[in-house]
């Protein structure tokens, strides 16, 4: 018998997709009955009163939780979100209830054993319910007590080798896609960076030194499978300088209809036979293909490396040989001025271990600049807007290249500075009046 | 219950800590099959909704079968993902950034036996404990937020639209009949906690009342100056307050027509809540990408400025969703993205074709740049 | 024998071009010798002076004009830009230098008998230069002396029923494109409808009683030959709302090389045959287009009206017969804010002498809600920009219309207003707090 | 000379007075031709480069010779404008939007004579007083503005800018090769009289260095409060400065990286002069077009931050004009503009093939919108 009714809850628990009502009592049961005879070291009910609260948020269309303060493990500054709740009396099992980030495997393989570890400390120091994963990236432990939290951290480190993720004005959770392990299109190896950035700058991730979040993902090409570009402060995305490279003998395998375009991702519907004219070279954005006597050519120099004709013909056609990486500066959500792209601020990079020109030249010298000037609250992206991109090429010493804007400014108001122009801007009015009666 | 001591001693936090060692490494886990070839596929093909093949330079391939899951997941639900990674998988699994779960294999024999396997686990109420899909020119999961399940600023609750919603779409994660893949997010307030600001289809909570004060406690509760600090628009001013008993307190006014909702005073101070029954709900947005397939990712427009919170199942919501998911069905070409089909046949076709209003909260009108949302050449249709 | 020596402008003679310093130089040479036995009414050298004072800034590389003051004539606060020169020991004959702005006909057709007395008068009373004509539209006297103004005036609207136009924070003289005197695409009369607005408006052009100025341009078609939508408070753009119309036969003519593409636009060049496909069908914005077995079609729902498929065969296709205008708010040049082009308000209104509706619904609700909330030196352009889209709409009435916009908003933040909001802004925090607890 | 009145008296200002009459009616004004076939007319074609025909619905013909002209212009010059006007145009003529000359005639035959009579009219120094062109596929006269000639605040002068860089252009002015209409203007300064800033190409003058401060006049010459209101960055503040004979005087300070050198306070307070020969010059911009042809309007970019002053033909910059020219003329396609060829191709590429560098200057610093032209996109060009 449930210990609230959720008669509004109740409705979620059918249709076809998976019901997180159905599994959140799932959950609630199984602590009642603790057949393992588990010593939980929070409310046994919590679950049960999470249900409890959010039936009470359903009915009445409101959060009852409350900003949770400033919470922690001892000597980091993020990794725990405090939470209480509003009616503690009516649902004790949840009166407080901080999250934990757990910094997430790059590319979030796992093996049954680890997960099953992370169940067994959670389920017995915590509320047992998670998310797998939260929107940037870590392992999400929903809920539990504040003497709870220093005892879950010495599990994960002692027992389970894991430390904690980011939050507060941090390096967040590094992220990535699935990349070169498992998809042919990675132009580099993002696990291995994400990790080795991960592990380098430990002491950024825990310790605010920040003026405000900062966030890296690495995305293998310009598919954004991480949303590299939309929603982190670098966002490294792969890419190539030379030929994609043809096979020819797959291209015309497509054109006679024997290959699936775009690897049967559109088999849903009849879209009739495969048209390359119609369907790659016309949609080509640069217009830099022809298909002519049964022979494709792609003029290299303007390709823009979109992936469309890639994705369309993934047997056909495969990215260069020259891989690297273009990086992309300033990305944020819209509070407050509105959401930021990533402006390309590193039009190509290497990436190689053990990624000393990215550390040096790129990351270091604007997290200087960014905790030299930025305000508090500051992103990257905002601090771009507000000292303008030419600081950063000044930090950065990067070279001013056409490839960083999408087109020149339109107003003629360039702040010329005093060195740039000749004779300086000192004059001597009388000299002047000489020619120019007042 | 008794409690348990990890190990840690509270009066020497520093005995013995293990700090800074970060996640671990990803190549621990790996399953064989992606640790031989990595960095060595050939190609891939989508086999049927949600499940992929892998080929590598080897000959080697994976089979990937990816399964729809609710990111608010109990370790119960886990273990029982774990059993049948152990069951088929030898013990591998991986999720997807969108919070799918993928089962890997290594040869086609086994894709047969997981697959029904899968599909045989249902929750008492009937859902699918493990839809296969998501994949190709169809709906995958939707990326969500705490909403009223674990934050303090929802405008509406993430996990209970997403499953009203999926539910609605739940054809299109298992099919793949759409132009191009078609990505729904949501999240619960205007944080954006995700990628909801570049998705096709975006739902956003949204508050559209000024905090309440609470001047009584005010002072108590909060730091003034670091509430005032926090307004974005300006909109906040220490004021004097007589209550009713007569005492002058300490508290702060707020100019309403310049609130917007954003909810940074009640992060920063208690006693300025502004959470709403009726105030509160939903915002939808249309028309983003990240990728940088043929166009430049692009931004998600407001498309619905405003639908109330209906518990528990947010009908008028899903029924907006699911006109925007048909009209660019029926409407936008092979390869299209939602937003690509919206600028192609201009945003004027967009709302009839999805039988949406077009209202005057539409229009940009926040700063500058509001500026060039408008429409600025003759070449619009009638 | 010139009064001032000119090396550097010399080298302005040559060269195909019409040298506008043998001009001047003309001019000079005329009021040296006066055959007519004109009585001067300004200095006989002011053209030589020109001249010299021009040469000095070739060789400075600096102007030598003074800002004018505030001179023009009795009752009205425009019409006349003061100027003096820096160097009027050197320089006598243009020490006092003002330009008056002459209102020029709708149009700019002209007889000769009306520009040779506006010469006689202005050979007489001022510099004999001009500018045929000003940016905005007018006819440019250049250069007389302050008392001059006066008589000039008198003599225009006693002797050549002409009026002064517009300078100062006023109406500016209007203009319009040739359009429907010589143009085939005139979707109204151009003409008409700017002399008409130019007559009702006169004391607004006049005097002074706007936040800054504020320009109407009349361009009878999307070509926009009068570059209305870039630099015009309100652009009225001829429109139409029903069919093209096709001349099938024509339609063959070009596709069979019988007439040339774009009027013989392109004759400069050999371009090949005439592909109605491609420099068609496949330009056209919309795709709305298609030419099979010989016939041409459009989907006129989808046509944006861009002129790019008239162009190319004027004789084969037509503008509607449903006419009239599109109407875009706030274009102005660049300073301060940076460039503004014009903002569809009115998607279509019909043109119809006398024009009531475009008086009484568009000009003037937007003329009184400029003056009522319009800061000195703000544009109408920059007014929208501050009190938003949405101000504008709610003075005019105007029915808020996807074809105001190019796309939504991106940003979430609607400013909702407290009587749109169910329940209003004031609640009970005490009834609130029974529910949450604080 | 002695003062000849009007019939004016200044002591009785408004007796007799005439105003608020307006211009002349255009209709005064008209062609028998065009008044008898207004609105009525069914096609056009350019016969050769800048004569028209317009064919009317009645059959009546009008043949329009264009020809370039000097804006600024004497009335002798208008009057051997009438002459031709009388001799082959019944006395009429109209000006066009760009300042050039159209004589109009009823009949083919008109056409050769009027023709030739305008070819054979040159000045002394072999330029031509009426060339025929600027039509079609083809570069117009160049609008432009007062330069030295009668501003008080030009970075450059207009007329000597536009004659130099017509003279080089001439060609593209009798002919009819390009891709599509080029159009090319010129501004003095950034208040940008005209339409310089949706031009194909444009040339502007742009003072570099903040204005001089005459201290001594300061306090004389200006209301000091109106010069500090002028400046748009709020760059100059009121101060007090000792003079070199140690009187201490009202004056302003100008925080010099603050000054965008736009001279407003120049144009309040003649005791602020910004003029400087080495400082002063030229910046063009390119790209911008007003039709709705295919595409909206576009505003100019600016491609060369600086080129100095180089009197009487300023030759650096018109070799940078007719590289654009030259790069566009080679690269576009038929119908392309030039900003539609130059987005199309990629600014990049723009600066490739028009041999221009590209410098940190050319990034949008001003302001918020600054941000939209960054790349944010992985689609571009190596
Ligand atoms: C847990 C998580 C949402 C989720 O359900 O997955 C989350 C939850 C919160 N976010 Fe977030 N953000 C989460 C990913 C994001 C992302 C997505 C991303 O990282 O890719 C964004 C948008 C990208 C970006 O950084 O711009 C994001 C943009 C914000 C913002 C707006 C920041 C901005 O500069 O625009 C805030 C507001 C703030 O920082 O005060 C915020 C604040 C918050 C706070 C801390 C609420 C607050 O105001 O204090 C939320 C705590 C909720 C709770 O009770 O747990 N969260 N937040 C995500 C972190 C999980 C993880 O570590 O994996
Ligand atoms: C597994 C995953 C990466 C990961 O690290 O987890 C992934 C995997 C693949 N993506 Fe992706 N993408 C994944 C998230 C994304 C995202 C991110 C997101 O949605 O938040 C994007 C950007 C979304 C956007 O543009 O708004 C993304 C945009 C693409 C595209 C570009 C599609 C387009 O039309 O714009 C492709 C190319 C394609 O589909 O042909 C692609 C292609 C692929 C391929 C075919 C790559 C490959 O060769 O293996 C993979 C299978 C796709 C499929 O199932 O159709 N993937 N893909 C992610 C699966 C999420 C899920 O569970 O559904
Ligand atoms: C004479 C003329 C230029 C020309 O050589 O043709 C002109 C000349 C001046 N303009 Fe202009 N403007 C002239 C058309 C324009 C145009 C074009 C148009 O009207 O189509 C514009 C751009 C469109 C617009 O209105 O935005 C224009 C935008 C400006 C501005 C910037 C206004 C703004 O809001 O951005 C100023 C600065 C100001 O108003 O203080 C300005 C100011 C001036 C002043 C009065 C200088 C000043 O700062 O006081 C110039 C007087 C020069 C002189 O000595 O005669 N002039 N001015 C044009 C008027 C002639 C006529 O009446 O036909
Ligand atoms: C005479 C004039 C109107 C007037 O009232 O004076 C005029 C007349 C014609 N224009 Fe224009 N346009 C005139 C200024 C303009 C302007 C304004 C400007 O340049 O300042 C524009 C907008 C410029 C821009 O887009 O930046 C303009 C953009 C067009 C277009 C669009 C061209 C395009 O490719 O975008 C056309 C259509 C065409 O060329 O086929 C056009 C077409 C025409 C036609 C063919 C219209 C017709 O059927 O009679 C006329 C002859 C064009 C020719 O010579 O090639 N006219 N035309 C102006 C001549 C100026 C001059 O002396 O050169
Ligand atoms: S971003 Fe590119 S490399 Fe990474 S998973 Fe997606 S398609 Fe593969
Ligand atoms: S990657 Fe994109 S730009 Fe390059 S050839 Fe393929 S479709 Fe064209
Ligand atoms: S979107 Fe807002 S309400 Fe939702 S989790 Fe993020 S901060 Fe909390
Ligand atoms: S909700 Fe946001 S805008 Fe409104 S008062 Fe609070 S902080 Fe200010
Ligand atoms: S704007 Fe249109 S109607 Fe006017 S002259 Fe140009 S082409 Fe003709
Ligand atoms: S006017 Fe433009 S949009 Fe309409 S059919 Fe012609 S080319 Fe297409
Ligand atoms: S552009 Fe500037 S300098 Fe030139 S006329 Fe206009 S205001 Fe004067
Ligand atoms: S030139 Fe312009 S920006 Fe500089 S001080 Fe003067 S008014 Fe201010």
């Amino acid at each position: 018998m449930a210990k609230h009714e959720t008669p509004l809850l109740d409705q979620l628990e059918t249709g076809p997709w998976p019901s997180f009502v159905t599994d959140m009592k799932r959950e609630a049961e199984s602590r009642a009955k603790n057949e393992r005879n588990i010593e939980y070291q929070i409310p046994q009910d919590c679950c049960d009163d999470l249900l409890g609260v959010l039936e009470l948020s359903f009915k009445h269309g409101r959060t009852h939780w409350k900003h949770g303060g400033i919470v922690g493990v001892f000597g980091y500054g993020g990794g725990v979100i405090g939470r209480y709740c509003d009616q503690p009396e009516m649902f004790p099992g949840v009166a407080h209830f901080h999250t934990m980030r757990v910094s997430q495997p790059a590319g979030k393989f796992y093996t049954t054993k680890y997960l099953e570890d992370i169940c067994d400390l959670w389920e017995r120091r915590g509320s047992g319910l998670t998310n797998m994963h939260g929107s940037t990236g870590d392992i999400i432990f929903l809920g539990t007590t504040t003497p709870q939290l220093e005892e879950v951290f010495w599990e994960l480190g002692h027992n389970l080798n894991q430390d904690l993720g980011g939050s507060g004005s941090n390096l967040r959770t590094p992220s990535d896609c699935v990349g070169a392990a498992r998809c042919e299109w990675a132009c580099y190896d993002t696990q291995a960076i994400c990790h080795d950035l991960t592990v380098e700058y430990q002491d950024e991730l825990h310790r605010p030194a920040f003026p405000y979040k900062f966030k890296f993902k690495f995305d293998g090409c310009p598919n954004c499978c991480v949303a590299s570009i939309a929603r982190s402060d670098l966002a490294f995305v792969g890419t190539w300088r030379d030929d994609i490279k043809i096979d020819q003998e797959a291209v015309k395998a497509y054109v006679g209809g024997e290959l699936p375009p775009n690897g049967g991702a559109h088999a849903g519907r009849d879209w009739g036979p495969f048209d390359i004219q119609k369907e790659v070279i016309d949609l080509c954005p640069t217009g830099c293909m022809r298909y002519e006597d049964g022979k494709l050519e792609i003029n290299t120099p303007e390709c823009y490396r979109c992936m469309h004709c890639i994705c369309v013909m993934p047997r056909a056609l495969r990215i260069g040989n020259d891989l690297g990486c273009s990086i992309f500066a300033g990305a944020k959500a819209p509070i407050l001025d509105g959401a930021q792209m990533g402006s390309l601020i590193v039009p190509f990079i290497k990436v190689e271990e053990p990624y000393d020109e990215i550390k040096e030249t790129v990351i270091e010298p604007i997290w200087d600049w960014w905790m030299e000037e930025g305000k508090n609250r500051e992103r990257l992206g905002e601090l771009m807007k507000r000292q303008g991109f030419q600081k950063l090429l000044e930090v950065t010493g990067f070279k001013p290249d056409p490839r960083m804007i999408q087109e020149p400014r339109t107003n003629p108001y360039i702040f010329w500075k005093e060195d740039e122009v000749e004779g300086g801007f000192d004059r001597d009015i009388n000299e002047f009046r000489k020619h120019h009666q007042r | 219950m008794a409690f348990v001591s990890s190990g840690y001693n509270p009066d020497k936090p520093m005995a013995n800590r293990i700090t800074d060692i970060g996640p671990r490494k990803f190549d621990e886990f790996y399953p064989p099959v992606i640790a031989k070839n990595k960095g060595k596929w050939l190609y891939h093909e989508i086999l049927e909704p949600g499940i992929l093949v892998h080929v590598a330079e080897s000959g080697d391939e994976v089979y990937t079968i990816r399964t729809g899951g609710c990111r608010l997941m109990s370790v119960s639900h886990i273990r029982e993902i774990c059993e049948i990674a152990d069951k088929h998988c030898d013990g591998h699994l991986r999720f997807t950034t969108r919070n799918n779960i993928e089962f890997m294999v290594d040869s086609k024999e086994k894709v047969e036996p997981l697959k029904q396997d899968l599909l045989s686990r249902k929750q008492a109420g009937g859902c699918y404990k493990f839809p296969i899909g998501g994949s190709g020119a169809g709906i995958t999961n939707i990326v969500h937020t705490q909403g009223w399940i674990h934050c303090h600023t929802p405008a509406t609750d993430a996990s209970g639209t997403v499953k009203a919603t999926m539910d609605v779409l739940f054809d299109d994660f298992t099919n793949m009949r759409l132009p191009a893949k078609l990505k729904v997010s949501m999240a619960c307030c205007l944080n954006m906690c995700g990628a909801v600001h570049c998705s096709d289809i975006a739902i956003l909570g949204y508050h559209r009342k000024p905090p309440m004060l609470d001047h009584e406690y005010m002072n108590k509760m909060c730091e003034i100056p670091l509430a005032i600090a926090a307004c974005p628009t300006y909109a906040i001013k220490p004021a004097k307050v007589t209550l009713e008993d007569g005492t002058e307190v300490k508290s702060v006014s707020v100019n309403e027509p310049r609130c917007m909702f954003c909810g940074n005073c009640y992060t920063m101070c208690p006693a300025m809540p502004l959470a709403d029954d009726v105030g509160d709900g939903i915002v939808l947005m249309a028309g983003g990408k990240v990728s940088n397939r043929i166009s430049a990712p692009k931004f998600s427009k407001v498309v619905v400025a405003f639908i109330p919170n209906e518990m528990p199942r947010w009908p008028t919501m899903t029924d907006a969703i699911q006109r925007m998911v048909e009209a660019y069905a029926a409407d936008a070409n092979k390869y299209e993205r939602l937003g690509e089909w919206a600028e192609r046949i201009g945003w004027e076709r967009f709302f009839e074709k999805c039988e949406l209003e077009f209202t005057h909260h539409l229009i940009d009108d926040f700063r500058d740049p509001a500026y060039f949302t408008w429409r600025q050449t003759t070449n619009f249709k009638f």
